[in-house]
């Protein structure tokens, strides 16, 4: 039998799938070139994808902001995986206020610890969505999503910027293979295999990235958008606050005051911009002070598309920071 | 080239849209009105935050936007010696910038700004279809009432008040179709491209119509074409939906108002001889 | 002061019906502070033609909104006969030169007593108004004196009572000025409907008027145009040129050759002033 | 609050900007063109795409657009008997529909679609105060050479032309210094609201003046008194600056519009005496 | 077909200066295939008034623009006299409420030969139009005539050799009129400027008048007000009422008691069709 038309939203959950899907097929990737997913607008062709998909893989409502309202028409007759509901995802919530005090991130471990009660949810909410599924209910389940993330709104959001640790990718792929091998029995095997192989490359991926970002742990930095906080936590990091925490919002004079003062009494000492966004905000935050600034794409715009978008985006994203935050450039 | 179903929603909603902005856009070309509805577009932001914070929803929250910011105008209108465009210039972009405040105020609610702002009439349902057909078909019938006396206030509002049409309800009454217009199409074109669909087709009906009830139609029909061409551009040659159907008025717009004076004359006698036998 | 200025108001109207259709009195319109109108009395009697006149800024246009409803009194009654229907021909109509409209759908958009007029009563208005012909032609197309009477076609369709002019034939031509007061005559002969019209054109109205009101914020003199055009106030006013105007009026229905000579004219300042100050030609005082 | 240097920069851009727009704001006003500056802005999409793909840069592309425009304008106000309004409708959604069309076509280049509506004031760089104070500088010199003609035209264009004024050349000059600081402002408010510093101003400034003189400046200053309390709002209640700066304009102008005639009298009249002493 | 219609154009300046101000010969403007104006010869001399007078559309207000230079000829020549001076009062202005103007920031807006007016050239020139005191007061608020007034004296400043005034006088009153004319006759007298207007009062127009250009798409006659009176082309396009429109005009300065009495005036339309088909009044063909 042929393989399912499967449809990814961005680069590093596409790498994912293809890990997943080799030998059998190639996924689709929806946003493409330098577009951002937080303003994306749909052509004719990417809508043509998303009729035609019978699976859609995205990350959920906190960045493909498009994704909602194009499940219900589009991709009506598909089957939408939202991956940060994926069992063994270690979802955060969404950090309020751009500026973050510097001892959030000390205990990351622990805190990761904690969260653990709300993953427990997600996990047996995210079953269930399995076993719906498995009635041909997959629409319905959908519904129960979207209840479930209305319900989130009250308590914070969840950032859905998930894909950037390892751990997280690494139960993504497992929750792939098992969406790929129901829908697609007949390659059941091979998406199994295959999801074995990728969880060990992500697993020495993390390894890798831990002995390079160990170097770093304790620098401060800010990023333009708040994207890059399961990185931190994965890693130790730094992370003192981003210059926007809703792309598709203009910032305030204060959050840009407060983060410059967060610089110079901080010692913050990198800056990023990304590649989607004006970078000249980011020329504001250094101007007069010791930080640098340098460019962290977590979508991974210049790479190119594949299985191995994703570990080239997390070493790209690991060599900017240590570049940066090393003073080696 | 198979007929996808999303592309057949889209003409769907997008011909049921034009057929309504066609004789409503004529009265905004009319009453000099063009820059009320992108006033009432650019407000609806506002409609969006509200709509998103008490719970209301968005249309109810649009909708509501729409029609302060039209009665402000009214009376602004009565208090300031200023030109009725500096007016409306002043309050489309007040509201749009207190909409952005509000959303900020309201802890950035997640609005997804693109599709507020350019639409997705790729990503019409059938739920919407229902609305832009059952709501544009409300409006229609409401329209074919007030006709007359909208099109008798239109030539002199004293006029028409001596001969006892109720102008100021009317007048209401027209905006408020305008509001729910602009409520339904946003979704399709997006705030920034609402007004073309009510101005471009209606004006380039202008030259091939010598009656008013003429003209309605022909913004109609012509609406009905730029959408149609527009979305086969945008499958053709893959670019943003929205704008390509703009683009296509404009361009059929252009054409129209390029045509020779014999030819346009030839339509408009072809047209009488029609409607005269 | 002659015996016009001095005669009741009611008695404008004794000869043809003893109710009046708009009846205005005591009127004061004020704006920002100023009276732009004080102590009108006005009443419009079935079958005749009335005529404002007085330097711009007098107050005709407020006065004829007033009685066409348009702007309410701030102080005064306006009592109009109940169900009285009026035909209204504005000083000018600026149409949206994109609204493509013929003179038969003109008339058509009016609401004639809740419904649209039938072809045969169009005809006929256009008929009487002498605009036949011009059905089909765009409204944008017409000259001036031609949309005048097609304006005057729809004013008639209402069956009207009362038919209200403002500056009915201002940049009218003068065969088209004559032409349309006559046709006014016509109508009213015909119809028997009360006219108000409001006019710079001196000689003109008084030779197609019964009577005449000179305003200039309150009434200055009223009556017949012979006893109107001999009134000092009118004089006042208009200036001994004002009376001049109406020479060829006498001469070519009383045949009174009192001209006065034109010895250039006085300035309007003072006329004015003159006028205000002469308190005892009000009607009522 | 320590005062930061972006904050600063910030507020000498918006002042700046404030100064020139003032003055020319008060035209728009007078000739009735508020919509004529946001169909200038909404063609600024298409200048970006050109000045990408062409690899001009964004100003002149901005430029160029913006002055292809206004010409159109000129020229289809020639041939049709449509309403300004209605022209300035089709024309500003025309330009932007083509904009997005030409940014798909040429492979969506990176045009950050926000940066483009919503400005972003607190970006400015000192590279920046430069081409404003300068570039704001320069076009004030230009409107103070022009200003009596451009006044003269405003009030009876035949009258100027027999009197021998240069009319048309008068009237692209003028178009061209809009075009300018449309493309300077750009960066700053951005698309959706670089009209209201230049309407709302000029706007709440007439009930303050007696001569054409003191309302531009009146509205130079309001315009500045708005960047300042905007961008301190924005400081305190962490507002998006752009929008922060446009409400507060537009509060300002409500607060102007709703004292009683005697205050204003009184402005009007206290002003009076300084100029004569 | 009396003497005066047969007069060479060149005739109308000979009293005062040989070269005329503005000389137009075989005019001929057309627009959509129409022409509005056909073979006009128009010359105007110093020191003189010429009327433009013609029923609504005869293109009055095109063969000003003409004058003007604001309408380039299609066919024909215009020829203005180098360095010619034009002052221009325009039909009325629309000025924008917005804009704070005051008369005398009206007045400074004035592009004398390049520069802007002094304040004794304004003063001196609002005196002579008769609008004295004017100054301070805001543009918006004058009446109809006190802005034509400040109109008027603008164009002054000009120290025109050539004054063109567009419905000089309509919608002011009629003592507003009577002043204005007198004012135009004491500026010609004083400065000896040409002057070129266009009104639709023939009685006015007539008594202040040096030539009469009677227009109605070609010229139908000119001359001398007396004679224009009394020509056939004229009696046919305004008919009887017309002439004795110009009655008071006779009595007033010559004292010809040759009125026509109204029989009620004949159809506009007819007159005008009358007065194409007399090709031979004509000045020149
Ligand atoms: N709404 C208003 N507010 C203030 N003043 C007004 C208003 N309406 C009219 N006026 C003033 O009232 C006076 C009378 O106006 P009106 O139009 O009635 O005069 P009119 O006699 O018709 O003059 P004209 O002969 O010029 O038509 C004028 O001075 C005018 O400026
Ligand atoms: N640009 C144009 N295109 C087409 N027709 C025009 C144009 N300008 C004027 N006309 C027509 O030319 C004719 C003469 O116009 P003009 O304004 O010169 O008349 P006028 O004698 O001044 O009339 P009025 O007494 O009504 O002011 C009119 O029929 C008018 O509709
Ligand atoms: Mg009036
Ligand atoms: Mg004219
Ligand atoms: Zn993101």
């Amino acid at each position: 039998a042929d393989a399912p038309v499967v449809v990814a939203t961005i680069k590093p959950l596409h790498a994912l799938v293809a890990g997943v899907m080799a030998g059998v097929g190639e996924p689709r990737l929806l946003v493409q070139g330098a577009a951002s997913p937080h303003d994306f607008a749909l052509k004719p062709s990417d809508a043509r994808v998303l009729d035609r998909a019978s699976l859609v893989f995205w990350a959920g409502p906190g960045v493909e902001s498009f994704m909602p309202r194009v499940i219900d028409t589009l991709a009506k007759d598909a089957h939408t995986i939202a991956l940060v509901d994926a069992p063994g995802v270690k979802t955060l919530p969404v950090r309020e206020g751009g500026v973050w005090e510097p001892h959030e991130h000390d205990h990351e471990g622990h805190e990761g610890e904690d969260h653990g009660h709300d993953d427990h949810d997600h996990e047996a909410h995210a079953d269930a969505h399995d076993d719906h599924d498995h009635d041909g209910h997959g629409h319905d389940g959908h519904d129960h999503d979207e209840h479930e993330h209305e319900h989130e709104h009250e308590h914070g959001m969840i950032d859905g910027h998930a894909w950037l640790s390892p751990a997280n990718a690494r139960a993504m792929v497992t929750r792939i293979a098992a969406v790929l091998a129901e829908a697609d029995p007949a390659h059941a095997d091979t998406y199994r295999r295959n999801a074995t192989a990728y969880d060990a490359r992500l697993d020495a991926l993390d390894a890798q990235l831990a002995q390079q970002m160990a170097a770093v742990k304790d620098k401060p930095y800010i990023v333009f958008h708040d994207a890059y906080q399961y990185f931190e936590s994965a890693y130790g990091l730094a992370g003192a606050g981003s210059v926007t925490l809703n792309p598709e919002q203009p910032p305030g004079a204060r959050r840009i005051s407060e983060l410059r003062a967060r610089i110079t009494e901080g010692g913050v000492v990198c800056v990023f911009a990304e590649p989607q966004f004006d970078p000249r905000l980011v020329k504001t935050l250094t101007e007069g002070t010791a930080a640098r600034s340098a460019v962290l794409d977590p979508i991974g715009t210049d790479i190119t598309a594949g299985a191995d978008a994703y570990p080239a985006l997390m070493e790209r994203l690991a060599t900017s920071l240590s570049g940066c935050l090393s003073g080696a450039g | 080239m198979i007929f996808d179903a999303f592309l057949l929603r889209a003409l769907a909603g997008g011909i049921g849209l034009a057929l309504v902005m066609g004789p409503l856009g004529c009265f905004v070309v009319w009453r000099r009105m063009a820059y009320f509805g992108d006033t009432l577009a650019h407000s609806a932001l506002l409609g969006i935050t509200l709509g998103t914070v008490t719970g209301l929803g968005y249309g109810p929250g649009i909708v509501v936007a729409c029609l302060s910011v039209a009665i402000l105008l009214v009376v602004l209108k009565r208090r300031q010696p200023l030109a009725e465009d500096t007016l409306l210039g002043i309050l489309a972009h007040s509201a749009l910038s207190l909409g952005l405040v509000a959303m900020a105020l309201a802890g950035n609610p997640r609005v997804d700004m693109m599709a507020y702002l350019f639409g997705d009439i790729l990503a019409i349902d059938t739920g919407d279809l229902w609305s832009i057909w059952l709501g544009g078909a409300g409006v229609l019938a409401a329209l074919a009432l007030l006709w007359r006396r909208l099109l008798a206030i239109t030539v002199d509002e004293d006029l028409a008040r001596v001969e006892g049409v109720p102008v100021l309800g009317v007048q209401l009454a027209f905006m408020g179709l305008i509001a729910l217009v602009i409520a339904l199409a946003m979704k399709i074109v997006g705030v920034l491209l609402v007004t073309s669909l009510l101005v471009i087709p209606a004006a380039a009906a202008r030259r091939l119509a010598a009656t008013p009830e003429a003209m309605a139609a022909a913004a109609a029909g012509l609406g009905a074409i730029s959408v149609t061409l527009g979305l086969g551009a945008s499958m053709v040659w893959d670019l943003p939906s929205g704008p390509a159907v703009v683009v296509t008025a404009a361009v059929i717009f252009g054409v129209i108002s390029a045509m020779p004076r014999q030819l346009t004359g030839g339509i408009l006698r072809a047209a009488r001889r029609r409607s005269n036998s | 002061m002659t015996a016009a200025a001095h005669r009741p108001v009611a008695a404008i109207a004794d000869t043809v019906d003893p109710t009046p259709l708009v009846d205005i009195r005591g009127l004061v319109i004020a704006r920002d502070g100023r009276r732009l109108l004080d102590g009108i009395d006005l009443a419009i009697a079935p079958g005749r033609i009335i005529s404002l006149i007085g330097p711009n800024g007098a107050g005709k246009s407020t006065l004829v909104k007033v009685a066409l409803g348009l702007i309410a009194p701030d102080e005064g009654t306006v009592r109009r006969r109940p169900g009285l229907r009026i035909g209204y021909v504005p000083q000018s109509l600026a149409v949206d030169r994109t609204l493509p409209l013929t003179a038969r759908r003109f008339m058509t958009l009016a609401d004639v007593r809740g419904r649209r007029a039938t072809a045969a009563e169009i005809a006929q208005a256009l008929a009487e108004a002498g605009a036949e012909g011009l059905e089909n032609r765009s409204f944008h197309s017409l000259s001036g004196g031609e949309a005048k009477r097609v304006m005057l076609a729809r004013a008639l369709l209402q069956a009207p009572d009362l038919l209200v002019l403002d500056e009915a034939a201002a940049h009218l031509d003068m065969p088209g000025q004559i032409a349309f007061y006559r046709t006014l005559r016509t109508i009213r002969d015909r119809r028997g409907c009360g006219i108000l019209l409001v006019s710079h054109d001196l000689h003109l109205v008084m030779s197609a008027t019964d009577h005449v009101l000179c305003l200039n914020g309150h009434v200055c003199c009223s009556g017949h145009p012979d006893d109107v055009s001999r009134d000092p106030a009118f004089l006042a006013l208009f200036g001994p040129m004002g009376a001049e105007a109406l020479a060829p009026y006498h001469h070519a229905h009383d045949h009174v050759h009192d001209h006065v000579h034109i010895h250039g004219a006085g300035a309007a300042d003072d006329c004015t002033a003159g006028c205000r100050q002469t308190g005892s030609t009000h009607p009522h005082s």
